[in-house]
């Protein structure tokens, strides 16, 4: 298990780097450089020349990019144009946001999908099944967007159960508990609908799994032994079943940075996502730097997670 | 005869494909008897495995007419509680892919010790352990302790069928069926582990069903054979009787198309074995294997008939039957004593 | 003359392992295998699974890089891929264990059977056809089953295609890897009846792998025992199952079920004596890794492993 | 047992009909769902491009200040949007627009994903090695960033720039199922048997291996038409897909992050939602009953 993990962590390390070129090459291409936004338009080219070499804007590449990675390990990712502030500070409190919406949504897409997985792939070819299996199909057929915006027609609009937009409710202190109760409820529908869509792969992911498993000799064994048909799912079935879903974590995790991008779009809920897109919109490009290298970072150790998981629960990796 | 065990009458097991029933065992009547081996032989196809899988009622999908008494008692209709009272514990079975037949997830020990959970409850956690180590012992497996905590994955082919075999006789079972228990094997580990199915047997006095293609291994382990065609057992004899004087065509073709002693040229028997669905239900279901039998040598009904004590054919073709390479006259004569 | 010499044959397989995936040992599948086939003869590899048995077959024909070690085909050197002329791999065919997976489900039977023929010869459309349709008759189906796609066919039928395939280019060496496992037994005598008879019509020789010793006892002329990727006997097949000198080679032929039920008790007996000699003599037979020793003669066509002390 | 039964099964329809083929369209024909879908999805290609091919596109974007807003009305059958444009002739040709790149990016990505699947599989050892190591990296990769990012920083960008954006990112789908089927695949005795026989690698790959994963491949690239449509609506709804000129039904579901049009003007962005539901719908149901003809297992008795 152990030279697993760490051969794990080793494929991770260059995924990490060559990540980080990526993003430092974007950079390069993006139109625009650090003084750009920065600089007096009225001082003479001679002295943003000199400021340029002062700052290392005219080294070759190579040593750009070691200065902006010992940058970045030092918690230093550069400076907003628009905002004219940190991006380290920018993010913060975005990064917080994005967290427990993304927290917020894996718990219910699990809430959601094991049950609903473990009912459709027991009960296979049923009627509750049928209907499992059709909320799947419908899931898979639905964009995300469109889904969100119709919750939020349907529940923030039209009903007005939740909120429309923002994490929380302007004039709250934060530390109080109305503040923490706003910023549930201001989670709950972006959560909800990511969930709710989200979800459809595990859900069918499980039921297939549960339908393979069904099938196998050992189930076989343990029915001659005599074990009753509970036993034999919940001993046997389900554990086999259920250990395949750790492998889907990480995908998970991919699936949620597309979700939040999506969805703090349309509930203008103050997160990564939101920050991003606007970003991009504004060519702040310190920001989607920033913003891409964390969320690619994230992707990857969410990999990398789930497969440390995996191996730490099948004994088939474990012992070796 | 001994005292019977197992007493398997019209047992009809079917099928659905498609909008019909087809049945994979069809009118098969069988008696095992304590400490006794009663070997059945077929291909694929010929409903072997579909009958010990009837018995066991492990078939999840299939439609079960007829009677199956174990001690007297039918479990065909018995309540899936009461089944489960009996599997595992009075009856059990030795599964053919030793690789697959376990749970890849558990260790060893554990998935022993459920069979003991579920019919011994009363076992106390070191009882049970103590017992488990016995268990693989005396199927032969060395470092006991150390196994006990291994996964599958850990063991050899042939130690996975030990254990397969441990947790079958787990609870010291009156029937034990072993469904080709030696396919997956090479040929030593065969020869022990059929050894050990042997002194199991005799030290537990079960009465066992042996499935098996293989007719080396029946010559050697049954004390009665059944030889299953298409569905049907169409001959029954004790093994000495089977292999010195078989009298059904089937059985008789079956003997000459495997290598022997002093034998040039093996015999080949005609076309394939049907599918299920296209299985002949009327008349001999063999006939169309032998066509240069005249058809009038066949029953209408097939039947079988007792030509010995405890000796039974299926179909009165076998009376006419030879060998097309062989002169006709000779082996009409030569091998008919009825 | 010897149609094929194999000499020294090594083939390892890496193991990698630790944390940088290097190569840390070998697995040695076939580890120093020497023998020579006659022309006509039929030459049975015998051993349990794993024994390498396979894999030198593999290695023959190229389908397995050799690691070490030379074969030579008509006295030509094809160890090397690059060596091996088209006239000499077209001399050299295989019939594969599984019927079921060796004919390429989506083609049709003329395409397999012509697959080979397309690669060697330049035939038009006709007699390409015609060829094709006398190979068949040669295994015995029908030629209008040109059209027919594999899975029409029964198992026995389906290896014959697969026969009819191997010989379309008139080989002199036909390399059968199990050639009836995975069938019935009323259909292996099929099989192994036909290829019996194509042999004596186009003077084939056969290496004959198998884990059957019945059948390979019924086809083969000389026999060699394989394990753990050694020789450990080889002889005619007399010597192997009369009088089998190695204790492995024993251990073997006496774990063969007797089809005779009268047998029984002494085969138990012999059994029983064998494994006994078996776990006595077990540290004479082989080395410290469990290995055979390099064989020794001790008749002029009968080869044992026995440690160098004699 | 069940197994067998199922072999038994299967053995019988395979053989009626040879071809795997043939097989995914009785299958397809035979479920009436996806009956219904491929002819609506027939019907809705007809008629998008039909309809699209008389209309005049330049008159349907030109912005019309004096009409912003409409609703419904003989003059414009879904009204008009914030900038006077008609929205039915936007739907049209949004319609036509989303599938067309749906179908290209389909198709290159495929390409792609097919061809470095079937290499990779089929040479197994260090080139699979390595290209799975690639593989797996721009699989983590969060694809929608980057191709926000790569279609914000093209300079002249263009709707052939947007697919070979769209294309570069997703190909590893398809491109992962291809060689774990390969490496199945090559391990059977057929391809070693066309070795012998000596055939070349590149035919054994394209010729031999291929042909047997084509019901997969078929499957695996009608339900990536599906995500590939539903994708690009996204990056248009976002702002990132089609350029600003070509409408697209992502930019008329955009309109509705305005709270007034989403609230008030369900004409302009509910058709568009309702047309991306029907289509990707429509194409899953095909893919769903083509890979559940391809599945024996979930093969209807």
């Amino acid at each position: 298990m152990w030279k697993f993990i760490v051969r794990r962590l080793i494929i991770t390390f260059p995924q990490l780097i060559v990540l980080s070129i990526i993003i430092f090459l974007m950079a390069q291409a993006m139109p625009g450089d650090a003084l750009t936004g920065l600089v007096d338009p009225n001082i003479d080219r001679a002295a943003i020349e000199e400021q340029r070499e002062k700052l290392g804007l005219n080294d070759p590449w190579h040593i750009k990019y070691v200065d902006w990675i010992s940058g970045i390990f030092q918690g230093d990712l550069g400076q907003s144009f628009r905002y004219k502030m940190e991006v380290t500070e920018l993010v913060e409190q975005r990064m917080i946001n994005t967290f427990w919406l993304s927290v917020a949504t894996l718990i219910f897409t699990y809430i959601i999908a094991v049950p609903l997985g473990i009912i459709s792939g027991r009960y296979n070819d049923t009627l509750l099944d049928s209907s499992i299996t059709g909320y799947t199909y419908i899931g898979f057929a639905t964009p995300l967007f469109i889904f969100a915006l119709v919750m939020l027609w349907i529940f923030g609009y039209q009903l007005q159960w939740f909120p429309t937009g923002g994490s929380v409710a302007p004039g709250t202190e934060p530390g109080t508990i109305d503040y923490v109760m706003s910023k549930i409820n201001h989670l709950l529908l972006p959560a909800l609908s990511i969930a709710l869509i989200q979800t459809v792969s595990t859900v069918q992911y499980l039921r297939s799994e549960i339908v393979d498993t069904k099938q196998r000799d050992f189930v076989i064994t343990a029915r001659a032994k005599g074990a009753s048909e509970s036993r034999v799912y919940n001993r046997h079935i389900l554990r086999n079943s259920l250990l395949p879903i750790a492998a889907f974590f990480g995908y998970e995790i991919t699936m949620l940075i597309t979700g939040t991008i999506f969805v703090e779009q349309i509930f203008s809920f103050p997160g990564m996502g939101q920050l991003f897109i606007e970003s991009v919109l504004q060519r702040d490009f310190s920001v989607v730097n920033a913003v891409v290298l964390l969320f690619g970072a994230a992707a990857i150790l969410g990999a990398l997670i789930s497969d440390i998981i995996l191996s730490v629960v099948d004994p088939r990796i474990r012992i070796k | 005869m001994g005292d019977k065990l197992l007493e398997i009458k019209n047992l009809i097991t079917s099928f659905r494909i498609g909008d019909h029933y087809y049945a994979a065992v069809d009118n098969v009547s069988l008696t095992v008897n304590k400490n006794e081996v009663l070997g059945i032989v077929g291909e694929s196809g010929s409903g072997k495995s579909a009958l010990a899988f009837s018995v066991m009622g492990l078939h999840t999908k299939a439609k079960i007419e007829g009677s199956i008494l174990f001690n007297g008692k039918d479990i065909v209709s018995l309540p899936k509680s009461e089944l489960n009272g009996l599997r595992g514990d009075d009856m059990s079975m030795i599964f053919q892919d030793p690789l697959t037949a376990l749970n890849p997830l558990m260790e060893i020990g554990a998935q022993i010790s459920e069979t003991l959970i579920l019919h011994r409850p009363q076992m106390s956690l070191k009882e049970r352990k103590d017992h488990v180590i016995e268990l693989l012992n005396m199927v032969g497996i060395p470092r006991p302790e150390y196994v006990y905590e291994q996964f599958p994955h850990e063991l050899s082919g042939g130690m996975r069928q030990r254990v397969i075999i441990a947790i079958a006789i787990a609870n010291r079972p009156e029937l034990l069926i072993a469904d080709e228990p030696t396919t997956a094997l090479d040929v030593t580990i065969q020869a022990q582990i059929l050894d050990l199915v042997r002194k199991l047997k005799s030290e537990m006095g079960s009465g066992v069903i042996l499935i098996t293609h293989d007719l080396g291994v029946v010559a050697e382990m049954a004390d009665r054979v059944a030889v299953m065609y298409a569905g049907q057992v169409v001959e029954i004899a004790d093994v000495q009787t089977l292999f010195n004087n078989p009298k059904h065509p089937y059985t008789r073709s079956l003997l000459n198309s495997v290598p022997a002693e002093g034998q040039d040229k093996l015999h080949v028997i005609q076309g394939i074995v049907p599918a299920l669905q296209n299985l002949p239900r009327e008349g001999c279901r063999f006939a169309e294997r032998i066509p240069w039998i005249e058809s009038n040598t066949h029953e209408k009904d097939p039947v079988l008939h007792e030509i010995s004590p405890g000796h039974f054919v299926r179909c009165t073709c076998y009376k006419h039957f030879y060998f097309p390479e062989e002169p006709k006259e000779a082996k009409v004569y030569g091998n008919t004593r009825g | 003359m010897a149609i094929l010499e194999v000499e020294d044959l090594k083939i390892y397989f890496p193991i990698k392992a630790g944390i940088f995936n290097r190569t840390v040992d070998h697995i040695k599948a076939v580890d120093g295998v020497s023998f020579a086939i006659e022309e006509g003869k039929t030459y049975g590899l015998v051993g349990e699974s794993g024994s390498g048995k396979t894999t030198t077959g593999r290695g023959i024909i190229g389908l397995e890089h050799i690691t070490a070690g030379s074969v030579k085909f008509n006295g030509k050197d094809i160890t090397n891929k690059k060596k091996k002329t088209k006239a000499i791999s077209r001399d050299i065919q295989m019939i594969f264990q599984d019927p079921y997976s060796s004919l390429n489900p989506r083609k049709r039977v003329r395409d397999i059977i012509a697959e080979p023929l397309r690669n060697y010869e330049n035939l038009t459309k006709q007699e390409e056809k015609k060829r094709v349709q006398e190979l068949l008759e040669l295994v015995g189906l029908s030629p209008e089953s040109i059209l027919k796609y594999p899975h029409e066919f029964s198992g026995g039928q389906r290896q014959r295609i697969g026969i009819a395939r191997a010989i379309a280019l008139k080989p002199k060496l036909i390399i059968a890897d199990e050639p009836v496992s995975a069938l019935d037994v009323s259909v292996q005598a099929q099989v192994l009846n036909f290829m019996q008879d194509i042999q004596k019509e186009l003077g084939l020789t056969y290496l004959f792998i198998s884990h059957d010793l019945g059948i390979v006892k019924h086809m083969c002329d000389d026999i060699a025992i394989m394990y753990k990727g050694r020789y450990v006997e080889q002889g005619t097949k007399e010597e192997i199952f009369n009088h089998p000198q190695h204790i492995y080679t024993k251990r073997l032929v006496s774990a063969i079920p007797d089809i005779d039920p009268s047998n029984r008790e002494k085969l138990f007996q012999f059994r029983q004596e064998v494994q006994e000699e078996y776990d006595e003599s077990y540290n004479e037979y082989f080395d410290s890794e469990g290995l055979a020793y390099s064989l020794k003669p001790i008749s002029e066509t009968h080869l044992v492993a026995l440690p160098e002390k004699g | 047992m069940e197994m067998n039964n199922m072999n038994m099964s299967s053995q019988q329809d395979s053989a009626k009909s040879p071809s795997g083929l043939k097989i995914l369209w009785r299958e397809l024909v035979r479920d009436k769902l996806a009956l219904v879908s491929l002819i609506l999805l027939i019907l809705i290609i007809v008629f998008v491009y039909g309809v699209s091919f008389i209309m005049d596109e330049k008159e349907i974007v030109k912005v019309d200040l004096f009409a912003i807003h409409e609703p419904p009305s003989e003059e414009f059958i879904l009204g008009t949007d914030y900038g006077g444009r008609d929205v039915f002739g936007q739907l049209i040709i949004g319609t036509r627009n989303s599938l067309s790149i749906g179908f290209i990016v389909t198709l290159l990505s495929g390409m792609i994903g097919i061809t470095f699947g079937l290499i990779a599989g089929f040479f197994g050892g260090h080139i699979d090695n390595v290209l799975m190591r690639i593989l797996d990296f721009f699989q983590v990769l969060p694809f929608i960033m980057l191709v926000i990012v790569f279609v914000s920083i093209v300079p002249n960008y263009t709707i052939l720039a947007f697919s070979l954006i769209f294309t570069a990112f997703s190909w590893m789908g398809i491109a992962r199922l291809i060689r774990s089927k390969a490496l199945q695949e090559k391990e059977l005795d057929y391809v070693q048997a066309s070795r012998t026989l000596g055939t070349s690698n590149f035919k054994i790959i394209f010729r031999e291996v291929m042909p047997n994963i084509s019901s997969l491949i078929i499957v695996t690239l009608t339900l990536n038409l599906a995500s590939n449509i539903g994708l690009e609506s996204g990056l248009s709804f976002l702002g990132f897909g089609f350029p600003e000129s070509t409408p697209s039904l992502g930019t008329l579901l955009s309109y509705a992050t305005n709270p007034q049009t989403l609230e008030h003007r369900w004409w302009i962005w509910v058709p568009a939602a309702v047309m991306i539901l029907v289509l990707m719908l429509a194409v899953r149901n095909v893919g769903e009953a083509l890979r559940r003809a391809t599945d024996a297992r979930q093969r209807r008795g």
